[in-house]
């Protein structure tokens, strides 16, 4: 039996911590001081990221493939008997993301030294950064579920900060706000997870969970586990659902951090964000996080948990590149690409590829940043062309076109991003891509029947990829630049330019790493150095029982590798292409109508171009449901609840003027129905009626005899 | 004279000086009600006194309470006086200022 | 005297003579009320001009005389026996309530000095020998233990009532006492009426007689509850209790400051004696007179409580929370315990303190606004705000909250009532506990409207801000024990202690 | 050295309240600078007291050797006959329970003397009344003699009842009055029970002594105790000797319970046809949850929060409500295990109800005071909900929350100060964009915020975290509450997302705008003498969110021993 106790316990002081709380402190360090260093904060900032990123390389260096990786674990604070207990993994997925982080962090930070030049609250700006970088390497290194979703909340924090980088819009601080609640309502989900393993496992510790795990078992419907805490024997039962919904609560904490259905309606919106910005955060790390926490608890998840996973993951898949069909807004396309890709990796969680879906964050976080930041430069640099008369939208594809001419480097970069998030051979995103199809094809063979469904969405979304990404393409490069006739100024053309030399190397840098010679030279995703790296020997962490089939099973199962699969993929990949290019060819009659005014007119199209109306219900339904609610129940406080004291109070200022009263006009009317009864005897209606010491008297006889015939009967 | 119709006839007396007190709206007729009321008692008493032959309590307390009568009739008479400079009238209907 | 023949079989009538001449130094302090009586009647014949100071002086020195013979009594003589042949009954519970009462007297002296129309009651000798009349009248009444001397000593106390009440010129005075004197009257005769029937079914006066006693077990239910009732109601009448209350506001607004004080508390508690030595006698089995007093006890807390909130007067707000305090007073007596009789007593005598204090805060509040209407003493406090403070004390004290004695006295009470009902299981004394503690939230919305008014209400600029070294010294001397006793309210209650209920 | 340490804290302001009261009015301006000194003395007292304090001495909660820096004098004694001796002690004490409140209350008290700074209307009189309230709730909270507790706990009311009712804003009388009222009423329920109990408890020491079973109550040894009990339950000390007690202790331990008494376990007795001992807890339970305030008795706070001015706003919400959680913690659920276990679904669910609907009410308001003062109702709420869960994480997350909600609840509502005192208009739909204007204000406003909206890294989320967790453990641990409850509960952190985001959005994002353009010149950054209240709080929010070890360590023992006792009860 497992002593709770060993896990625990602080592990001896290992000089790694220092390395490990300097990665930290870094980040951290920026935070608090970019605000001293004003208009030099991007150069001091950025100094103190490149530190971060050459320590975490070492890091990764010194540590890479060491099996199953180094534990630093200390105590936290103790209540009662239980130890809330830190702890650090330093692992082959952890220092991948960790050199990522790190890495696309610096490239963000060269990049809005520039992009940001004009800004006054750069230093503000460079501080959320560091905020963030810190944030996220907090995800990433511990390895305690209480820590990861600290940082979880952390990273929103930051992420809503930056949003809402410039407060005065509107939009911005709105977006910020959806951000920051709908991940919330994700955390919902990862707290309930997080109370559920408490209780039956009295840690939450990683390390300890998944041996734990690997102790309990389902007795007659109930989920047990018995271990040693101080020596004694500790039973935990928990009615056998528990043990699945532990796993959907932690996804949800996943669905919201990783923009999944339903919660993935603010990525979007988070656009209103500096596109720096959501290169960094909301392409390729932070949203990743979900995924990676998704991997770091993958082996908590049980089969019912796993399906979820699995389904919602391809509704998103397809629903976002459905969505991003017909966007204008280069960012909006990219954002529901980003969603799309996202649902790609949880589906391969989903269908037990833990190694896909984190070969697949790792390549599109590459890609996927350098599309942003590509987006970014134009944006940046169509920005420049903005005057005081002349205002538009510079990100709108509409006003875009034929840039290619003017800005080839970005075009090239921008293209082949794209190829790699289309999922082309000799591009990054295939070897990816691929993988998480081979494992969707071996698991929906497993489940059969309706199951196809799953992989069917996948296969449809890979079309929809190409198409709306080589639609960005075709709108925003070639064809002739469209913004000078639209707002008749042709003078506008001679003034755009190439971005410099701090926009593009970030970019160039990107390009190169969506390559797929940089994680593996073979075609397959099996010979990347990069996949291998993650394939963790975790099958034998999972109880059998909880999950009906293993991925190495399924795949054996299904055969790895299907030529027929690639070749599908590819064809689709290519076909989606072809049609964009077809339809979106210079001169073609969709490319000409754009006036930058128009909405989509067809409804179906609408339903792609309004994300399913999803916002829609939520802002008009379930939003003014809450606030209608809340003001009928602050109506019901005030009105209700507190008229009820008031009206105790008023009650009692009735009964007193009723006791004051009861003199002058029960008492008097019983006198007059007295002097009624004996108004024949004499002239004594007038007297009584009035009288007012006999009326006293009286009332005092009455309330005398009363009190007998109440006493005697 | 059985007791019984002596203690009826206090009774009697007993409701129609309350009787009395209640109805007459002068304060004087008033007073005279509960002179009523007051040999009421005093006939039961007397009565009562009937059986205590060797002390006779009863009666000795008729006449305490015949004293005690009349002491506050005087000082009813004079409070009415009092209250009829005031008020011009000695019908309790009009004195009626303190009320609530 | 009829007791005095009643013994006659046993012993000689020279030993009788001579007992009642003993008995004479038992009654010491109520012949020196006489003599005080007398002497301010005597003054008051042979001087013509500036009685005030002679006036003054004699009633001063007569209490002080009286309270220095019964402090005697109580340092000397501890046993208890009846004098004047078993008509009056000596024993230490009479005894502290004379010497409180003594104290009140006192007091409420003090109180006629601070009013406006300085030394009124000085000013005429009658008030003032009427006054010791009440007081005489008041003493008998704690000793009373024959139905004729209970008789004679409450009409003594109503009829200087009367006197007191409408001697003064007033239109609303004399109507006040005119219907003082006839809801007097009636309730005298009713509770005569009641007396002559226990005459009746016992065959004797003498409530401690074993005759009494056993003549009360033969008769039938309802004939004993209507004479008893009928008894009970001219008690009632002074302790101010429902149903026969409805006096006390009228007279409480109509009289003088100083005899209201007096009004509110001395014949109180002197019917609470009364009342407290009947039901001892009464075994529960014949007659529940714990349901009867409890819903006395109840019907008083709700109606003064109840009609106390919306008065515009201080004073007939104080008469209402007079009757709600009746109710209090009578819970320590429900309890049927010696703690409860404690208990009450304590009440009682802080009761005294508590209203005395209120009163003079009143006559003080008068002199300074000429009237003692809630409208007329907005701003009070913020202009006086020493006798704003010490009015803030009493009315916490009334309401029963703490730190003044009025929450001990509460406390001592309702844990009296508490214990009573785990030992008797009478559901009716849990009905009075809760409903009689949730009370005193009803109380607070009245009484806390005073400091309302002194405090958060802006008022004329007309108010003199000067408050005299005497009603500085007053207040404080008053208001202080108030505080002092929650903190060491044992000094009391050692001397309650030493009071042996048992007789 | 910490020997008479408890009545220095709490006598000091007393006496500086006195000194306040009698200096003539010519020294109006040092009435706040006695002010601020005596809380200062008070706050470095109770730091050397909490610096010293011996967690590991403390255990089970009804056992006064788990009690530090005791002070217990016989302050009255009354015989009252066949009820026994009246025995009410000076007792002070603290343990891991009240020890943090303690600490809380003087910081708390000391930063709204910092806020009170620029009281200018009858300064005499505020300044008294706060150093009475100060030495009230010092008391309150160190008190442990159920008399002296409850002394402390009355003595509170009249002194907020005029600082609401003269300092206050336009309603202040109403509010004022209403406050009084409410409490009051929990009052008296709780003096029901007080009655009740004295009546059942016993002093086992002064019993023996004035039995004459042993020489003096000084050295008394645990056999001693065992044997005079064994005698009151034989029925051989006589009814005169047994010493009744107020002592809370006491009253937290079954064997101190009189046979046959009316609260004792084992009679059983029944009021209204219920447990009396049910009834009791209820009454109880009432009580404190109006000062708390639970759903449906916290109709007076937002009143009374809206109304009060800025510093006192600050000790009610900062400490006020607490006592309502710390005295359910110390006399209900101590006195009555039993019962408390068997309406802790009620608790719960009221607790759990209290979180949304507060929640739910917060999101409605316009007036920022008011907003809080909800928010304030919601946060309490995990504390029923900790509490019902009996469990170690459930309680200490209860008593974590009430500190963290002290020090960002002063925060919050001193944020809402700033802004009245610039433009005395509290309307969220009157300001916009204040970000511009006022950015270190809004940095303040953001942290605070976030903190109370319970994000990791500030000390609610501790709090929150532990009642979660203990709630949902409660199940499966001791059965009290069920699982649904916490799971339901946490949508009360959406909401709170919900209405402090949207008025950080209103207000301070967006463009500039004030409704009153006079506003605008008033509208300046934060001071010094608020950047010195400021400061230290959110330091010690930030603080005791990264290092809840600080507190915990003073307070686990004692929860550990005070959960054993419920736990052993329900068995």
């Amino acid at each position: 039996m497992t002593e709770l106790n060993d896990f625990l316990t602080p592990t001896a002081f290992n000089p790694l911590i220092y390395w490990v709380l300097a990665l930290f402190a870094l980040p951290l360090l920026s935070f608090f001081t970019s605000g001293l260093f004003k208009g030099k904060a991007p150069v001091w900032s950025g100094f103190l990221l490149a530190v971060n990123t050459c320590l975490s390389v070492y890091l990764a260096l010194q540590h890479w493939g060491l099996e199953p990786g180094v534990v630093i674990k200390g105590t936290w604070f103790e209540t009662g008997s239980t130890a809330f207990t830190y702890s650090f993994l330093l692992d082959n997925p952890a220092l991948i993301m960790l050199v990522i982080v790190n890495f696309i962090s610096l490239l963000v930070h060269i990049f809005s030294a520039e992009y940001m030049r004009h800004d006054k609250a750069k230093p503000r700006y460079y501080a959320y950064l560091g905020l963030f970088t810190f944030s996220m390497l907090g995800i990433v290194l511990f390895h305690n579920l209480l820590f990861i979703f600290i940082f979880w909340e952390l990273v929103g924090l930051s992420s809503y900060l930056l949003i809402g980088f410039w407060f005065e819009k509107k939009s911005a601080s709105l977006a910020a706000n959806k951000a920051f609640i709908m991940n919330r309502i994700g955390d919902l989900g990862f707290l309930t997870g997080l109370m559920i393993l408490y209780t039956q496992f009295e840690t939450l510790d990683l390390g300890a969970l998944k041996l734990l795990m690997g102790d309990s078992r389902i007795e007659d419907g109930n989920w047990v586990i018995n271990y040693l805490k101080n020596g004694e024997e500790v039973i935990h039962s928990l009615d056998g659902r528990w043990l699945s919904a532990a796993g959907i609560a932690l996804f949800c904490g996943a669905v919201g951090k990783s923009a999944q259905f339903p919660l993935q309606v603010w990525l979007p919106d988070a656009m209103e964000g500096p596109t720096p910005v959501s290169a960094l955060i909301h392409a390729a790390t932070m949203v990743a996080a979900g995924v990676f926490m998704l991997s770091r608890v993958f082996v908590l998840l049980d089969a019912q948990a796993l399906e979820v996973v699995a389904i919602v993951g391809a509704i998103t898949a397809l629903m976002a590149a459905v969505a991003a069909l017909s966007q204008f807004d280069i960012k909006k396309v990219l954002a529901y690409s980003t969603v799309s890709q996202l649902g790609y990796m949880v589906l391969a969680m989903g269908v037990g590829a833990y190694d896909a879906g984190l070969f697949h964050l790792f390549t599109h976080a590459f890609f996927k940043a350098g599309l942003f930041l590509s987006a970014g430069v134009i944006i940046h640099q169509l920005h420049k062309l903005e005057t005081d008369e002349v205002k538009f939208n510079t990100q709108d594809m509409r006003v875009m076109g034929g840039l290619r001419t003017y800005m080839p480097v970005t075009f090239f970069c921008f293209l082949f991003c794209s190829l790699s998030l289309a999922g082309l051979p000799a591009f990054s995103g295939f070897l990816s891509k691929e993988a998480i199809l081979i494992n969707t094809h071996a698991w929906s063979v497993e489940k059969g029947g309706g199951y196809y469904l799953i992989e069917l969405m996948a296969f449809a979304t890979v079309i929809l990829t190409a198409f709306y990404i080589m639609r960005a393409v075709m709108l925003v490069f070639t064809g002739k630049f469209r913004l000078p006739e639209l707002k008749g100024t042709p003078e506008i053309v001679g003034k755009l330019k190439e971005g410099n030399m701090t926009l593009l190397i970030p970019v160039v840098i990107l390009a190169v790493l969506s390559f797929s010679f940089v994680f593996g030279a073979s075609i397959s995703a099996e010979d990347s150095w990069l996949y291998q790296s993650v394939r963790t020997p975790r099958d034998t962490w999972v109880p059998k029982e909880y999950i009906a089939m293993s991925q190495a099973e399924m795949l054996a199962k299904a055969g790895t590798h299907h030529t027929w699969l690639e070749v599908l993929s590819v064809g689709l990949a290519l076909a989606g292409i072809v049609i964009a290019i077809l339809i979106y060819k210079p001169g073609a009659k969709l490319a000409e109508g754009f006036d930058g005014k128009r909405e989509p007119v067809s409804p179906i199209v609408q339903v792609s171009f309004y994300h399913w109306y999803q916002d829609v219900l939520y802002t008009k339904v379930i939003l003014k449901f809450i606030l209608t609610q809340s003001k009928m129940l602050a109506w019901f406080d005030e009105k209700i609840l507190d008229g009820c004291v008031n009206l105790l109070a008023r009650t009692q200022v009735v009964v007193a003027h009723l006791t004051g009263m009861f003199d002058r006009y029960i008492i008097d009317g019983f006198v007059h129905l007295t002097a009624f009864t004996s108004g024949k005897v004499g002239q004594l209606t007038r007297s009584i009626q009035t009288g007012n010491v006999q009326t006293y008297i009286l009332s005092a006889i009455a309330m005398l005899i009363m009190l007998l015939l109440w006493f005697a009967f | 004279m059985p007791v019984e119709h002596l203690l009826f006839l206090g009774a009697v007396l007993f409701c129609i000086g309350l009787f009395v007190v209640l109805t007459r709206k002068n304060a004087i007729a008033v007073l005279i009600g509960v002179e009523l009321m007051l040999n009421a008692s005093n006939i039961n008493l007397v009565a009562f006194g009937h059986f205590d032959p060797d002390f006779l309590q009863g009666q000795i307390f008729a006449l305490f309470v015949i004293t005690v009568a009349a002491a506050e009739a005087a000082v009813a008479l004079a409070i009415v006086v009092k209250v009829y400079q005031y008020f011009q009238t000695a019908d309790l209907d009009k004195i009626s200022e303190l009320k609530g | 005297m009829i007791s005095l023949l009643q013994t006659n079989n046993a012993s000689g009538l020279k030993d009788q003579l001579g007992n009642l001449s003993e008995d004479v130094w038992m009654l010491a302090p109520e012949i020196s009320v006489v003599i005080t009586l007398l002497l301010l009647l005597g003054f008051d014949l042979l001087f013509r001009k500036n009685k005030e100071t002679g006036l003054a002086a004699i009633a001063f020195c007569g209490l002080a005389s009286t309270f220095t013979l019964l402090t005697f009594q109580w340092v000397n003589f501890s046993t208890d026996f009846m004098v004047m042949g078993k008509l009056l009954r000596y024993d230490q519970l009479s005894l502290f309530l004379k010497l409180i009462f003594t104290l009140g007297g006192a007091l409420g002296l003090v109180i006629a000095t601070r009013n406006e129309n300085r030394n009124y009651l000085f000013r005429s000798g009658e008030s003032m020998v009427v006054l010791f009349g009440l007081l005489l009248g008041v003493f008998l009444m704690t000793m009373s233990v024959n139905l004729l001397m209970i008789y004679l000593s409450v009409e003594v106390v109503s009829i200087c009532s009367y006197i007191l009440t409408g001697i003064l010129k007033g239109k609303k005075k004399s109507e006040a006492a005119l219907k003082y004197l006839l809801f007097g009257a009636v309730s005298a005769a009713v509770m005569l009426y009641g007396i002559s029937w226990l005459y009746g079914f016992t065959g004797t006066l003498d409530i401690t007689s074993q005759a009494f006693i056993n003549g009360l077990s033969e008769v039938p239910a309802l004939p004993l509850a209507i004479a008893l009732i009928m008894t009970l109601g001219g008690i009632i009448f002074k302790l101010g209790a429902v149903p026969f209350h409805i006096w006390s506001p009228d007279v409480y607004e109509a009289a003088p400051t100083a005899v209201v004080s007096i009004f509110s508390t001395l014949p109180k508690l002197a019917a609470l004696t009364i009342l407290f030595r009947l039901v001892n006698i009464l075994p529960a089995e014949w007659f529940d007179w714990q349901l009867i007093l409890g819903v006395i006890a109840l019907a008083s807390m709700i109606f003064g409580n109840f009609s106390a909130l919306w008065q515009k007067d201080v004073k007939r707000m104080l008469a209402y929370s007079s009757i709600a305090h009746a109710g209090f007073l009578l819970v320590g007596l429900i309890a049927w315990t010696e703690a409860g009789n404690t208990a009450m007593l304590f009440y009682g005598a802080m009761y005294l303190v508590m209203n005395f204090a209120a009163f003079l805060l009143v006559a003080i509040m008068e002199k300074h606004t000429g009237s003692s209407t809630f409208e007329d003493l907005r701003g009070f406090g913020t202009a006086l705000p020493f006798a704003g403070v010490l009015a803030v004390v009493v009315m916490v004290s009334l309401t029963g909250l703490p730190p003044t004695v009025g929450f001990n006295a509460k406390l001592y009470v309702f844990s009296a009532i508490w214990e009573a009902y785990q030992v008797q299981n009478n559901p009716v004394l849990l009905w009075v506990f809760v409903v009689g503690l949730l009370n005193t939230v009803v109380a607070l919305f009245y009484y806390l409207k005073l400091p309302y008014y002194l405090f958060f209400k802006a008022g004329p600029e007309t108010i003199s801000k000067k408050l005299s070294a005497t009603d500085h010294i007053w207040g404080t001397i008053m208001v202080f024990p108030l505080l002092l006793w929650f903190f060491q309210s044992e000094w009391l209650m050692d001397i309650l202690n030493s009071i042996n209920f048992v007789f | 050295m910490t020997e008479y340490l408890l009545t220095y804290i709490i006598f000091i302001p007393l006496l500086a309240s006195l000194v306040v009261a009698l200096l003539p009015k010519r020294f109006a301006d040092s009435y706040r600078v006695i002010a601020l000194v005596a809380l200062g003395l008070s706050l470095v007292l109770t730091v050397i007291g909490v610096s010293s304090f011996d967690s590991t001495a403390s255990g089970l909660t009804n056992s006064e050797a788990s009690l530090q820096m005791v002070e217990k004098v016989e302050w009255f004694s009354v015989n009252l006959g066949s009820l026994g001796r009246f025995s009410v002690d000076y007792f002070l004490g603290v343990d891991g329970i009240n020890i943090t409140m303690l600490l809380l209350a003087a910081i708390v008290l000391f930063i709204g003397a910092i806020s009170s700074w620029n009281i200018s209307k009858k300064r005499k009189g505020y300044f008294s009344l706060y150093l009475l309230l100060s030495s009230s709730v010092l008391g309150c909270f160190v008190a442990l003699d159920f008399f002296l507790f409850y002394l402390f706990f009355e003595f509170m009311l009249l002194p907020m009842y005029f600082l609401i009712g003269i300092w206050g804003g336009p309603r202040k009388e109403y509010a004022a009055i209403k406050f009084f009222l409410y409490t009051l009423v929990g009052s008296i329920l709780i003096l029901i029970v007080m009655i009740g109990l004295y009546n059942s408890v016993y002093d086992p020491v002064k019993t023996g002594a004035e039995a004459g079973m042993f020489e003096a109550a000084a050295s008394v040894t645990n056999e001693q105790i065992t044997e005079v009990q064994k005698q009151v339950e034989l029925g051989n000390v006589e009814s005169e000797n047994i010493v009744k007690s107020f002592n809370m202790i006491s009253m937290a331990n079954e064997t101190n319970y009189l046979p046959d008494s009316f609260l004792s376990r084992s009679t059983g007795a029944q009021v209204f046809g219920q447990s009396a001992r049910w009834m009791a807890f209820l009454a109880l339970l009432i009580g404190f949850a109006i000062k708390l305030p639970a759903f449906p008795f916290h109709t007076w706070l937002p009143d009374a929060h809206v109304e009060a001015p800025t510093p006192v706003s600050v000790v009610l919400a900062g400490i006020l409500l607490k006592i309502g959680g710390y005295g359910m913690i110390r006399t209900a659920f101590s006195f009555f295990p039993d019962s408390a276990y068997h309406y802790s679904w009620l608790i719960g669910f009221f607790g759990m109800f209290s979180i949304i609907y507060g929640a739910l009410n917060a999101l409605a308001q316009k007036d920022i005071k008011k907003l809080i003062a909800y928010s304030s109702v919601s946060h309490m709420g995990f504390v029923l909900l900790g509490l019902a869960a009996l469990t170690v994480e459930g309680v200490t997350g209860a008593i974590y929350q009430m500190f963290s909600h002290g020090l960002i609840s002063a925060t919050l509502f001193l944020i809402a100060g700033v802004l009245y005192d610039r433009t005395h208009n509290r309307l969220i739909e009157n300001y916009g964009g204040l970000a511009h204007q006022l950015p270190k204000y809004t940095v303040v406003v953001t942290i605070a915020f976030f903190a109370s909206l319970g994000l990791p890294g500030f000390s609610g989320f501790i709090g929150e975290l532990m009642v979660f967790l203990g709630a949902f453990k409660s199940a499966s641990f001791i059965g009290a509450i069920p699982m649904w409850m916490p799971v339901v509960a946490t949508l009360g952190l959406v909401l709170s997302a919900g209405y402090y985001l949207w008025t950080l959005q209103r207000m301070f994002f967006g463009k500039y705008w004030v409704k009153d353009a006079a506003w605008h010149d008033n509208l300046k950054d934060l001071t010094l003498r608020e950047y010195l209240m400021f400061v230290p709080l959110i330091a010690m929010i930030i603080w005791f969110g990264i290092f809840p070890g600080t507190l915990l360590d003073l307070i686990s023992n004692s929860v550990e021993g005070f959960t054993h006792l419920m736990v052993q009860a329900v068995k």
